[in-house]
Protein backbone atom coordinates (compact mmCIF):
# COMPACT_ATOMS: atom_id res chain seq x y z
CA UNK A 1 0.00 0.00 0.00
CA UNK A 2 2.63 2.14 1.00
CA UNK A 3 4.60 1.45 -1.79
CA UNK A 4 2.12 1.91 -4.53
CA UNK A 5 1.28 5.59 -3.03
CA UNK A 6 4.86 6.08 -3.55
CA UNK A 7 5.15 4.99 -7.14
CA UNK A 8 1.65 6.94 -7.84
CA UNK A 9 3.07 10.02 -6.12
CA UNK A 10 6.45 9.58 -8.23
CA UNK A 11 4.36 9.01 -10.98
CA UNK A 12 2.20 12.24 -10.53
CA UNK A 13 5.29 14.45 -9.63
CA UNK A 14 7.25 13.44 -12.94
CA UNK A 15 3.91 13.84 -14.90
CA UNK A 16 3.56 17.42 -13.90
CA UNK A 17 7.60 18.24 -14.18
CA UNK A 18 7.42 16.85 -18.00
CA UNK A 19 4.09 19.23 -18.49
CA UNK A 20 5.62 22.06 -16.76
CA UNK A 21 8.51 21.77 -19.01
CA UNK A 22 6.80 21.67 -22.11
CA UNK A 23 4.45 24.48 -21.29
CA UNK A 24 7.41 26.68 -20.77
CA UNK A 25 9.01 25.06 -24.09
CA UNK A 26 5.71 26.75 -25.48
CA UNK A 27 6.25 29.51 -23.94
CA UNK A 28 9.25 30.11 -26.45
CA UNK A 29 8.21 28.73 -29.33
CA UNK A 30 4.90 29.95 -29.98
CA UNK A 31 4.50 32.75 -32.15
CA UNK A 32 2.13 35.49 -30.42
CA UNK A 33 0.52 36.27 -26.65
CA UNK A 34 -2.40 34.43 -27.25
CA UNK A 35 -0.73 31.39 -28.25
CA UNK A 36 1.58 31.16 -25.47
CA UNK A 37 -1.60 31.69 -23.28
CA UNK A 38 -2.33 27.90 -24.02
CA UNK A 39 1.52 27.31 -23.30
CA UNK A 40 1.09 28.45 -20.15
CA UNK A 41 -2.07 27.34 -19.66
CA UNK A 42 -0.36 23.55 -19.66
CA UNK A 43 1.54 24.46 -16.99
CA UNK A 44 -0.91 26.23 -14.76
CA UNK A 45 -3.67 23.17 -14.81
CA UNK A 46 -2.20 19.86 -15.94
CA UNK A 47 1.41 20.68 -14.57
CA UNK A 48 0.60 22.52 -11.07
CA UNK A 49 -2.06 20.23 -10.45
CA UNK A 50 0.06 17.18 -11.07
CA UNK A 51 2.65 18.25 -8.93
CA UNK A 52 0.63 19.17 -6.46
CA UNK A 53 -1.62 15.51 -6.21
CA UNK A 54 1.93 13.94 -6.02
CA UNK A 55 2.93 15.93 -2.87
CA UNK A 56 -0.43 15.08 -1.52
CA UNK A 57 0.26 11.90 -1.80
CA UNK A 58 3.17 12.18 -0.22
CA UNK A 59 2.06 14.27 2.09
CA UNK A 60 -0.14 11.09 3.53
CA UNK A 61 -3.08 12.05 6.42
CA UNK A 62 -2.12 15.60 8.14
CA UNK A 63 -2.96 19.07 7.89
CA UNK A 64 -0.77 19.40 4.72
CA UNK A 65 -2.58 17.41 3.06
CA UNK A 66 -5.81 19.97 3.30
CA UNK A 67 -3.57 22.85 2.86
CA UNK A 68 -1.94 21.40 -0.53
CA UNK A 69 -5.24 20.85 -1.26
CA UNK A 70 -6.64 24.26 -0.83
CA UNK A 71 -3.33 25.35 -2.24
CA UNK A 72 -4.57 23.70 -5.71
CA UNK A 73 -8.22 24.92 -5.25
CA UNK A 74 -7.01 27.97 -4.86
CA UNK A 75 -4.66 28.20 -8.32
CA UNK A 76 -7.67 26.37 -10.14
CA UNK A 77 -9.81 28.93 -9.36
CA UNK A 78 -7.67 32.22 -9.93
CA UNK A 79 -5.24 30.88 -12.64
CA UNK A 80 -8.10 31.28 -15.33
CA UNK A 81 -9.21 34.37 -13.85
CA UNK A 82 -5.49 35.87 -14.63
CA UNK A 83 -5.73 34.13 -17.90
CA UNK A 84 -8.61 35.50 -18.58
CA UNK A 85 -7.73 38.87 -17.95
CA UNK A 86 -4.64 38.81 -19.75
CA UNK A 87 -6.28 37.65 -22.72
CA UNK A 88 -8.76 40.25 -22.59
CA UNK A 89 -6.42 43.42 -21.77
CA UNK A 90 -4.37 42.14 -25.05
CA UNK A 91 -6.81 41.74 -27.22
CA UNK A 92 -8.13 45.51 -25.86
CA UNK A 93 -4.73 46.78 -26.05
CA UNK A 94 -3.09 45.09 -29.18
CA UNK A 95 -3.57 47.04 -32.29
CA UNK A 96 -1.78 45.16 -35.12
CA UNK A 97 -3.90 41.69 -35.85
CA UNK A 98 -2.22 38.66 -34.17
CA UNK A 99 -1.77 34.97 -36.40
CA UNK A 100 -4.60 33.43 -37.34
CA UNK A 101 -3.30 31.14 -40.19
CA UNK A 102 0.85 31.47 -38.77
CA UNK A 103 2.57 30.11 -42.15
CA UNK A 104 5.05 28.40 -39.58
CA UNK B 1 11.39 12.48 -7.52
CA UNK B 2 11.16 15.84 -5.30
CA UNK B 3 14.70 16.92 -7.07
CA UNK B 4 13.73 16.00 -10.32
CA UNK B 5 10.22 17.97 -10.57
CA UNK B 6 12.80 20.99 -8.86
CA UNK B 7 15.01 21.12 -11.35
CA UNK B 8 11.67 21.01 -14.10
CA UNK B 9 11.11 23.97 -12.46
CA UNK B 10 13.50 25.41 -12.21
CA UNK B 11 14.38 25.09 -16.56
CA UNK B 12 10.73 26.48 -16.25
CA UNK B 13 11.52 29.36 -14.32
CA UNK B 14 14.48 30.41 -17.08
CA UNK B 15 12.35 29.83 -19.78
CA UNK B 16 9.77 32.10 -18.53
CA UNK B 17 12.44 34.92 -17.70
CA UNK B 18 13.46 34.25 -21.29
CA UNK B 19 9.81 35.26 -22.40
CA UNK B 20 9.90 38.09 -20.22
CA UNK B 21 13.34 39.61 -21.29
CA UNK B 22 12.44 39.08 -25.04
CA UNK B 23 8.98 40.20 -24.77
CA UNK B 24 8.54 41.87 -27.36
CA UNK B 25 4.38 43.12 -26.21
CA UNK B 26 4.25 44.14 -22.03
CA UNK B 27 1.77 41.15 -22.28
CA UNK B 28 4.34 38.75 -23.06
CA UNK B 29 6.34 39.91 -19.98
CA UNK B 30 2.87 39.55 -18.20
CA UNK B 31 2.28 36.47 -19.15
CA UNK B 32 6.13 35.46 -17.82
CA UNK B 33 5.77 37.05 -14.89
CA UNK B 34 2.77 35.32 -14.28
CA UNK B 35 4.00 32.10 -14.87
CA UNK B 36 7.12 32.98 -12.87
CA UNK B 37 4.86 33.50 -10.13
CA UNK B 38 3.34 29.78 -10.22
CA UNK B 39 6.38 28.32 -10.58
CA UNK B 40 7.52 30.12 -7.57
CA UNK B 41 4.35 28.53 -5.73
CA UNK B 42 5.25 25.19 -6.88
CA UNK B 43 9.12 25.53 -6.49
CA UNK B 44 8.19 26.28 -2.54
CA UNK B 45 6.15 23.91 -1.95
CA UNK B 46 8.27 21.02 -3.28
CA UNK B 47 11.33 22.87 -2.09
CA UNK B 48 9.55 22.09 1.02
CA UNK B 49 10.00 18.47 0.63
CA UNK B 50 12.95 18.46 -0.83
CA UNK B 51 14.07 20.06 2.39
CA UNK B 52 12.49 17.91 4.66
CA UNK B 53 10.10 20.78 6.52
CA UNK B 54 6.99 20.98 4.07
CA UNK B 55 4.46 22.32 6.90
CA UNK B 56 6.52 25.28 6.82
CA UNK B 57 6.40 25.73 3.76
CA UNK B 58 3.65 25.70 2.35
CA UNK B 59 2.02 28.47 4.16
CA UNK B 60 4.43 30.58 2.12
CA UNK B 61 3.28 28.80 -1.21
CA UNK B 62 -0.88 29.59 -0.48
CA UNK B 63 0.35 33.05 0.38
CA UNK B 64 2.21 33.39 -2.59
CA UNK B 65 -0.22 32.01 -4.55
CA UNK B 66 -3.16 34.92 -3.55
CA UNK B 67 -0.63 37.86 -3.59
CA UNK B 68 0.90 37.17 -7.02
CA UNK B 69 -2.70 37.34 -8.24
CA UNK B 70 -3.45 41.00 -6.78
CA UNK B 71 -0.29 41.82 -8.78
CA UNK B 72 -1.18 40.20 -12.05
CA UNK B 73 -4.87 41.71 -11.60
CA UNK B 74 -3.35 45.04 -11.16
CA UNK B 75 -0.92 44.90 -13.65
CA UNK B 76 -3.57 44.27 -16.28
CA UNK B 77 -5.83 46.81 -14.94
CA UNK B 78 -3.27 49.69 -15.25
CA UNK B 79 -2.45 48.21 -18.43
CA UNK B 80 -5.72 48.02 -19.74
CA UNK B 81 -6.99 51.57 -18.32
CA UNK B 82 -3.67 53.41 -17.84
CA UNK B 83 -4.60 53.92 -14.38
CA UNK B 84 -5.44 52.30 -10.68
CA UNK B 85 -8.05 54.52 -9.84
CA UNK B 86 -11.01 53.82 -11.51
CA UNK B 87 -13.54 51.77 -10.90
CA UNK B 88 -15.00 51.83 -14.49
CA UNK B 89 -13.79 51.38 -17.93
CA UNK B 90 -12.93 54.48 -19.74
CA UNK B 91 -14.48 52.45 -23.07
CA UNK B 92 -17.97 51.10 -21.38
CA UNK B 93 -19.57 54.75 -22.97
CA UNK B 94 -18.22 54.06 -26.11
CA UNK B 95 -17.52 51.25 -28.75
CA UNK B 96 -14.02 50.41 -29.39
CA UNK C 1 24.74 20.10 -2.95
CA UNK C 2 21.42 20.31 -4.77
CA UNK C 3 20.79 23.53 -2.64
CA UNK C 4 23.64 25.46 -3.47
CA UNK C 5 23.11 24.53 -7.00
CA UNK C 6 19.56 26.18 -7.20
CA UNK C 7 21.06 29.22 -5.07
CA UNK C 8 23.07 29.33 -8.10
CA UNK C 9 20.66 28.98 -10.58
CA UNK C 10 18.76 31.90 -8.85
CA UNK C 11 20.99 34.37 -8.30
CA UNK C 12 22.27 34.16 -11.79
CA UNK C 13 18.04 34.52 -12.75
CA UNK C 14 18.47 37.40 -10.17
CA UNK C 15 21.14 38.75 -12.16
CA UNK C 16 19.46 38.51 -15.39
CA UNK C 17 16.52 39.68 -14.09
CA UNK C 18 17.94 43.10 -12.98
CA UNK C 19 20.22 44.26 -16.14
CA UNK C 20 17.07 43.20 -18.03
CA UNK C 21 15.26 46.34 -15.79
CA UNK C 22 18.13 48.88 -16.35
CA UNK C 23 17.92 47.39 -20.05
CA UNK C 24 14.49 48.70 -20.76
CA UNK C 25 12.96 51.98 -21.24
CA UNK C 26 9.33 51.32 -20.79
CA UNK C 27 8.61 51.62 -17.04
CA UNK C 28 5.70 49.59 -16.91
CA UNK C 29 7.69 46.98 -18.07
CA UNK C 30 10.15 47.45 -15.94
CA UNK C 31 7.56 47.34 -13.00
CA UNK C 32 7.01 43.75 -14.46
CA UNK C 33 10.32 42.70 -14.40
CA UNK C 34 10.75 44.22 -10.77
CA UNK C 35 7.63 41.78 -9.82
CA UNK C 36 9.77 38.64 -11.29
CA UNK C 37 12.67 40.04 -9.59
CA UNK C 38 11.19 39.87 -6.19
CA UNK C 39 9.34 36.47 -6.60
CA UNK C 40 13.20 34.96 -7.46
CA UNK C 41 14.27 36.84 -4.43
CA UNK C 42 11.96 35.39 -2.20
CA UNK C 43 12.85 31.73 -3.35
CA UNK C 44 16.14 32.45 -2.73
CA UNK C 45 15.03 33.91 1.08
CA UNK C 46 13.46 30.14 0.95
CA UNK C 47 16.31 28.46 0.34
CA UNK C 48 18.25 29.98 2.89
CA UNK C 49 15.55 29.15 4.99
CA UNK C 50 14.64 32.64 5.65
CA UNK C 51 11.22 32.10 6.06
CA UNK C 52 10.19 35.82 7.99
CA UNK C 53 11.92 37.41 5.44
CA UNK C 54 10.23 35.92 2.64
CA UNK C 55 6.76 36.27 3.83
CA UNK C 56 8.08 39.60 3.83
CA UNK C 57 9.01 39.45 0.67
CA UNK C 58 5.56 38.33 -0.64
CA UNK C 59 3.73 40.69 1.04
CA UNK C 60 5.91 43.85 0.26
CA UNK C 61 7.52 43.40 -3.23
CA UNK C 62 4.93 41.66 -4.71
CA UNK C 63 2.11 43.10 -3.23
CA UNK C 64 2.25 46.38 -2.11
CA UNK C 65 5.38 47.96 -3.79
CA UNK C 66 4.16 46.24 -7.33
CA UNK C 67 0.79 48.57 -6.83
CA UNK C 68 2.35 52.13 -5.79
CA UNK C 69 5.02 51.39 -8.51
CA UNK C 70 1.82 50.65 -11.00
CA UNK C 71 0.13 53.96 -9.10
CA UNK C 72 2.68 56.60 -9.87
CA UNK C 73 3.03 54.84 -13.60
CA UNK C 74 -0.58 55.91 -14.10
CA UNK C 75 0.89 59.87 -12.33
CA UNK C 76 3.88 60.21 -14.67
CA UNK C 77 3.72 58.41 -17.91
CA UNK C 78 4.83 55.13 -19.16
CA UNK C 79 8.26 56.32 -20.75
CA UNK C 80 11.40 56.66 -19.30
CA UNK C 81 12.53 60.16 -19.78
CA UNK C 82 15.80 60.64 -21.91
CA UNK C 83 18.68 61.29 -18.63
CA UNK C 84 20.17 64.52 -19.04
CA UNK C 85 23.64 63.81 -17.44
CA UNK C 86 25.93 61.18 -18.26
CA UNK C 87 25.67 58.03 -15.97
CA UNK C 88 29.72 57.83 -15.77
CA UNK C 89 29.94 59.63 -11.99
CA UNK C 90 26.90 57.58 -10.09
CA UNK C 91 28.17 54.63 -12.15
CA UNK C 92 31.56 55.30 -9.87
CA UNK C 93 29.88 55.98 -6.79
CA UNK C 94 27.84 52.69 -7.11
CA UNK C 95 31.03 50.76 -7.74
CA UNK C 96 33.45 52.29 -5.05
CA UNK C 97 30.09 52.58 -2.70
CA UNK C 98 29.85 47.94 -3.48
CA UNK C 99 33.06 47.41 -3.58
CA UNK C 100 33.65 48.89 -0.10
CA UNK C 101 30.55 46.72 1.21
CA UNK C 102 31.74 43.29 -0.41
CA UNK C 103 35.49 44.33 1.28
CA UNK C 104 33.55 44.87 4.46
CA UNK C 105 31.66 41.55 4.15
CA UNK C 106 35.07 40.09 4.32
CA UNK C 107 35.52 40.62 7.95
CA UNK C 108 32.12 39.03 8.51
CA UNK C 109 31.82 35.74 9.46
CA UNK C 110 30.87 33.19 7.67
CA UNK C 111 27.14 31.99 6.89
CA UNK C 112 25.66 29.88 9.30
CA UNK C 113 29.24 29.49 11.14
CA UNK C 114 28.08 28.61 14.85
CA UNK C 115 31.76 30.51 16.40
CA UNK C 116 29.92 33.36 15.42
CA UNK C 117 30.30 35.64 18.34
CA UNK C 118 25.70 36.56 17.55
CA UNK C 119 25.39 32.59 18.28
CA UNK C 120 27.32 32.87 21.23
CA UNK C 121 25.43 35.43 22.94
CA UNK C 122 21.46 35.75 22.91
CA UNK C 123 20.69 32.89 20.54
CA UNK C 124 21.18 30.13 23.08
CA UNK C 125 18.77 31.24 25.54
CA UNK C 126 16.36 32.30 23.01
CA UNK C 127 16.65 29.04 21.23
CA UNK C 128 16.00 27.03 24.92
CA UNK C 129 13.74 29.70 26.35
CA UNK C 130 11.57 30.74 23.81
CA UNK C 131 8.75 28.23 23.82
CA UNK C 132 8.18 28.34 27.40
CA UNK C 133 8.18 31.80 27.90
CA UNK C 134 6.11 33.64 24.91
CA UNK C 135 4.27 30.48 23.66
CA UNK C 136 4.69 31.14 20.12
CA UNK C 137 5.95 27.94 18.18
CA UNK C 138 8.35 29.58 15.80
CA UNK C 139 11.50 30.88 17.18
CA UNK C 140 11.68 33.79 14.58
CA UNK C 141 8.12 35.18 15.07
CA UNK C 142 8.83 35.25 18.98
CA UNK C 143 12.16 37.06 18.91
CA UNK C 144 10.77 39.98 16.58
CA UNK C 145 7.19 39.77 18.43
CA UNK C 146 7.77 39.32 21.67
CA UNK C 147 11.58 39.75 22.88
CA UNK C 148 12.13 42.59 20.15
CA UNK C 149 8.08 43.54 20.50
CA UNK C 150 8.45 47.70 20.98
CA UNK C 151 11.37 47.77 18.19
CA UNK C 152 9.41 46.03 15.89
CA UNK C 153 6.64 48.24 16.63
CA UNK C 154 8.53 51.36 15.88
CA UNK C 155 9.57 49.64 12.85
CA UNK C 156 5.38 48.85 12.29
CA UNK C 157 5.29 52.49 12.82
CA UNK C 158 7.31 53.95 10.42
CA UNK C 159 6.53 51.67 7.84
CA UNK C 160 2.87 52.79 7.90
CA UNK C 161 3.66 56.36 8.31
CA UNK C 162 5.49 55.61 4.81
CA UNK C 163 2.61 53.97 3.41
CA UNK C 164 0.23 56.64 4.47
CA UNK C 165 2.59 58.94 3.14
CA UNK C 166 2.95 57.66 -0.33
CA UNK C 167 -0.79 56.62 -0.47
CA UNK C 168 -1.09 60.68 0.43
CA UNK C 169 1.06 61.59 -2.30
CA UNK C 170 -0.43 59.37 -5.10
CA UNK C 171 -4.23 60.36 -4.32
CA UNK C 172 -6.20 57.02 -5.60
CA UNK C 173 -8.72 58.46 -6.77
CA UNK C 174 -10.94 58.85 -10.14
CA UNK C 175 -9.60 60.98 -12.44
CA UNK C 176 -11.43 63.01 -14.85
CA UNK C 177 -9.05 62.62 -17.84
CA UNK C 178 -7.85 59.35 -19.24
CA UNK C 179 -4.00 59.48 -19.16
CA UNK C 180 -2.26 60.37 -22.23
CA UNK C 181 -0.68 57.67 -23.09
CA UNK C 182 -3.85 55.59 -23.17
CA UNK C 183 -6.24 57.63 -25.76
CA UNK C 184 -9.57 56.26 -26.24
CA UNK C 185 -9.41 54.79 -29.37
CA UNK D 1 -29.27 36.80 4.47
CA UNK D 2 -28.49 35.73 8.19
CA UNK D 3 -28.33 32.33 6.63
CA UNK D 4 -25.03 33.79 4.14
CA UNK D 5 -24.05 34.99 7.46
CA UNK D 6 -23.80 31.89 9.48
CA UNK D 7 -22.48 29.37 6.89
CA UNK D 8 -19.90 32.00 5.45
CA UNK D 9 -18.96 31.88 9.43
CA UNK D 10 -18.30 28.17 9.26
CA UNK D 11 -16.72 28.36 6.57
CA UNK D 12 -14.14 30.77 7.76
CA UNK D 13 -13.76 29.30 10.83
CA UNK D 14 -12.82 25.93 8.89
CA UNK D 15 -10.52 27.78 6.65
CA UNK D 16 -9.09 29.61 9.82
CA UNK D 17 -8.36 26.19 11.81
CA UNK D 18 -6.87 24.20 8.39
CA UNK D 19 -4.47 27.06 8.24
CA UNK D 20 -3.28 27.65 11.68
CA UNK D 21 -3.35 24.18 13.66
CA UNK D 22 -3.10 25.69 16.36
CA UNK D 23 -6.11 24.69 19.21
CA UNK D 24 -5.08 27.01 22.43
CA UNK D 25 -7.93 28.87 23.98
CA UNK D 26 -5.81 32.52 23.04
CA UNK D 27 -5.25 31.93 19.31
CA UNK D 28 -8.63 30.26 19.08
CA UNK D 29 -10.91 33.35 20.37
CA UNK D 30 -8.44 35.42 18.17
CA UNK D 31 -9.38 33.19 15.24
CA UNK D 32 -12.95 34.31 16.16
CA UNK D 33 -12.38 37.55 16.21
CA UNK D 34 -10.91 37.72 13.08
CA UNK D 35 -13.85 35.63 11.38
CA UNK D 36 -16.09 37.75 12.97
CA UNK D 37 -14.24 41.11 11.18
CA UNK D 38 -14.61 39.52 8.50
CA UNK D 39 -18.01 38.40 8.10
CA UNK D 40 -18.99 41.87 8.80
CA UNK D 41 -16.73 43.42 5.91
CA UNK D 42 -18.65 40.91 4.39
CA UNK D 43 -21.99 42.36 5.26
CA UNK D 44 -20.88 46.25 4.61
CA UNK D 45 -19.76 45.03 1.19
CA UNK D 46 -23.09 43.40 0.72
CA UNK D 47 -21.18 40.03 -0.89
CA UNK D 48 -23.77 38.27 1.36
CA UNK D 49 -25.56 36.97 -1.33
CA UNK D 50 -26.20 34.19 -3.79
CA UNK D 51 -23.58 34.98 -5.96
CA UNK D 52 -20.82 35.56 -3.36
CA UNK D 53 -21.71 32.43 -2.00
CA UNK D 54 -23.37 30.05 -4.83
CA UNK D 55 -23.82 27.15 -2.45
CA UNK D 56 -26.39 25.95 -5.23
CA UNK D 57 -24.43 24.74 -7.15
CA UNK D 58 -22.04 23.18 -5.04
CA UNK D 59 -23.36 19.43 -5.46
CA UNK D 60 -23.58 19.89 -9.45
CA UNK D 61 -20.01 20.36 -9.21
CA UNK D 62 -19.30 17.15 -7.20
CA UNK D 63 -20.03 15.67 -10.54
CA UNK D 64 -18.46 18.38 -13.22
CA UNK D 65 -15.17 18.38 -11.46
CA UNK D 66 -14.03 15.02 -12.29
CA UNK D 67 -15.40 15.57 -16.18
CA UNK D 68 -13.20 18.97 -16.07
CA UNK D 69 -10.49 17.09 -15.08
CA UNK D 70 -10.77 14.16 -17.71
CA UNK D 71 -11.14 16.98 -19.98
CA UNK D 72 -8.06 18.92 -19.21
CA UNK D 73 -5.91 16.37 -19.09
CA UNK D 74 -6.97 15.04 -22.27
CA UNK D 75 -6.89 18.59 -23.77
CA UNK D 76 -3.13 18.89 -22.27
CA UNK D 77 -1.54 16.06 -23.73
CA UNK D 78 -3.00 17.41 -27.08
CA UNK D 79 -1.32 20.89 -26.90
CA UNK D 80 1.47 19.34 -25.28
CA UNK D 81 1.94 16.98 -28.11
CA UNK D 82 1.64 20.07 -30.50
CA UNK D 83 4.30 22.37 -28.65
CA UNK D 84 6.84 19.60 -28.78
CA UNK D 85 6.14 18.35 -33.07
CA UNK D 86 8.89 20.26 -34.71
CA UNK D 87 6.38 21.29 -37.56
CA UNK D 88 4.02 23.22 -34.58
CA UNK D 89 0.89 22.15 -36.31
CA UNK D 90 -1.11 24.78 -34.85
CA UNK D 91 -4.11 26.81 -36.70
CA UNK D 92 -5.50 29.84 -34.51
CA UNK D 93 -8.48 31.15 -34.63
CA UNK D 94 -11.34 33.20 -33.35
CA UNK D 95 -14.91 31.86 -32.47
CA UNK D 96 -17.72 32.83 -30.57
CA UNK D 97 -19.62 30.44 -28.37
CA UNK D 98 -23.42 30.78 -26.47
CA UNK D 99 -23.17 31.50 -23.29
CA UNK D 100 -26.79 30.41 -22.68
CA UNK D 101 -26.27 29.91 -18.62
CA UNK D 102 -28.87 31.26 -16.09
CA UNK D 103 -27.20 33.31 -13.90
CA UNK D 104 -23.80 35.20 -14.04
CA UNK D 105 -22.15 32.67 -11.57
CA UNK D 106 -23.50 30.27 -14.26
CA UNK D 107 -21.64 32.26 -17.04
CA UNK D 108 -18.74 32.78 -15.28
CA UNK D 109 -18.03 29.28 -14.63
CA UNK D 110 -18.50 28.29 -18.30
CA UNK D 111 -16.20 31.01 -19.07
CA UNK D 112 -13.79 29.72 -16.81
CA UNK D 113 -13.82 26.36 -17.79
CA UNK D 114 -13.09 27.47 -21.01
CA UNK D 115 -10.08 29.00 -20.12
CA UNK D 116 -9.12 26.31 -17.66
CA UNK D 117 -8.67 23.73 -20.75
CA UNK D 118 -5.45 24.54 -22.11
CA UNK D 119 -6.18 25.19 -25.84
CA UNK D 120 -9.00 27.31 -25.37
CA UNK D 121 -9.17 30.96 -23.65
CA UNK D 122 -12.19 33.07 -23.01
CA UNK D 123 -11.10 37.09 -24.37
CA UNK D 124 -14.21 38.64 -23.43
CA UNK D 125 -18.22 38.06 -22.28
CA UNK D 126 -20.70 39.89 -23.86
CA UNK D 127 -24.39 39.57 -24.31
CA UNK D 128 -24.83 35.86 -23.53
CA UNK D 129 -21.80 35.29 -26.00
CA UNK D 130 -18.46 34.18 -24.99
CA UNK D 131 -15.32 35.32 -27.77
CA UNK D 132 -13.09 32.20 -27.77
CA UNK D 133 -9.39 32.18 -28.85
CA UNK D 134 -8.62 28.62 -29.95
CA UNK D 135 -5.11 27.35 -30.63
CA UNK D 136 -6.26 24.31 -32.82
CA UNK D 137 -9.01 24.23 -35.16
CA UNK D 138 -9.89 20.58 -33.11
CA UNK D 139 -10.28 22.63 -29.93
CA UNK D 140 -12.53 24.91 -31.45
CA UNK D 141 -15.08 22.13 -33.32
CA UNK D 142 -15.46 20.54 -29.61
CA UNK D 143 -16.49 23.93 -27.94
CA UNK D 144 -18.74 24.48 -30.76
CA UNK D 145 -20.49 21.05 -30.23
CA UNK D 146 -21.92 22.58 -26.99
CA UNK D 147 -20.92 19.62 -24.47
CA UNK D 148 -19.54 21.58 -21.84
CA UNK D 149 -21.96 24.40 -22.31
CA UNK D 150 -24.90 22.05 -21.45
CA UNK D 151 -22.80 20.28 -18.50
CA UNK D 152 -22.30 23.55 -16.68
CA UNK D 153 -26.50 24.33 -17.48
CA UNK D 154 -27.18 21.07 -15.44
CA UNK D 155 -24.78 22.03 -12.81
CA UNK D 156 -26.90 24.78 -12.31
CA UNK D 157 -30.14 23.22 -12.16
CA UNK D 158 -29.59 20.68 -10.10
Amino acid sequence: MNLALNLASDALLVIGALFTLVGGIGLLRLPDVFTRLHGAGITDTLGAGAILLGLALAAGWSLLLGKLLLLLAILALLNPSASHALARAARHGIRRPWLDNPKI
Amino acid sequence: MFTLTGIALLVTMVLALIRAIKGPTVYDRILASNAVGTKTVLMIAVLGFIVGEPDLYIDIALMYALIGFIGTVAVLKVSEFGDLGQAQSPRDGDKS
Amino acid sequence: MLIETINIVLLGMLALTALAAVRLHDLFAVTIMFGIYSLLAAVVFVVLDAVDVAFTEAAVGVGISTVLMLATIGLVGRHEQRPVHRPLLPLLVVAVTGAALVYGTLDMPFFADPAAPVHQHVVPYYLGKSPEQTGIPNVVTSILASYRGYDTLGELAVIFTAGVGVLALLGLRRRKRPSKEHPTP
Amino acid sequence: MLRYALILFFVLCGAWLLLSGHWTVLLLSLGIASVLLVVLCAKRLGILDAEGLPLRLLPGLARYAPWLAGQIVSASVDVARRIVDPRLPISPSIIHVDAGQRSAVGRVSYANSITLTPGTISLDVADNQIEVHALTDDAAEELTQGEMARRVCSMEDE
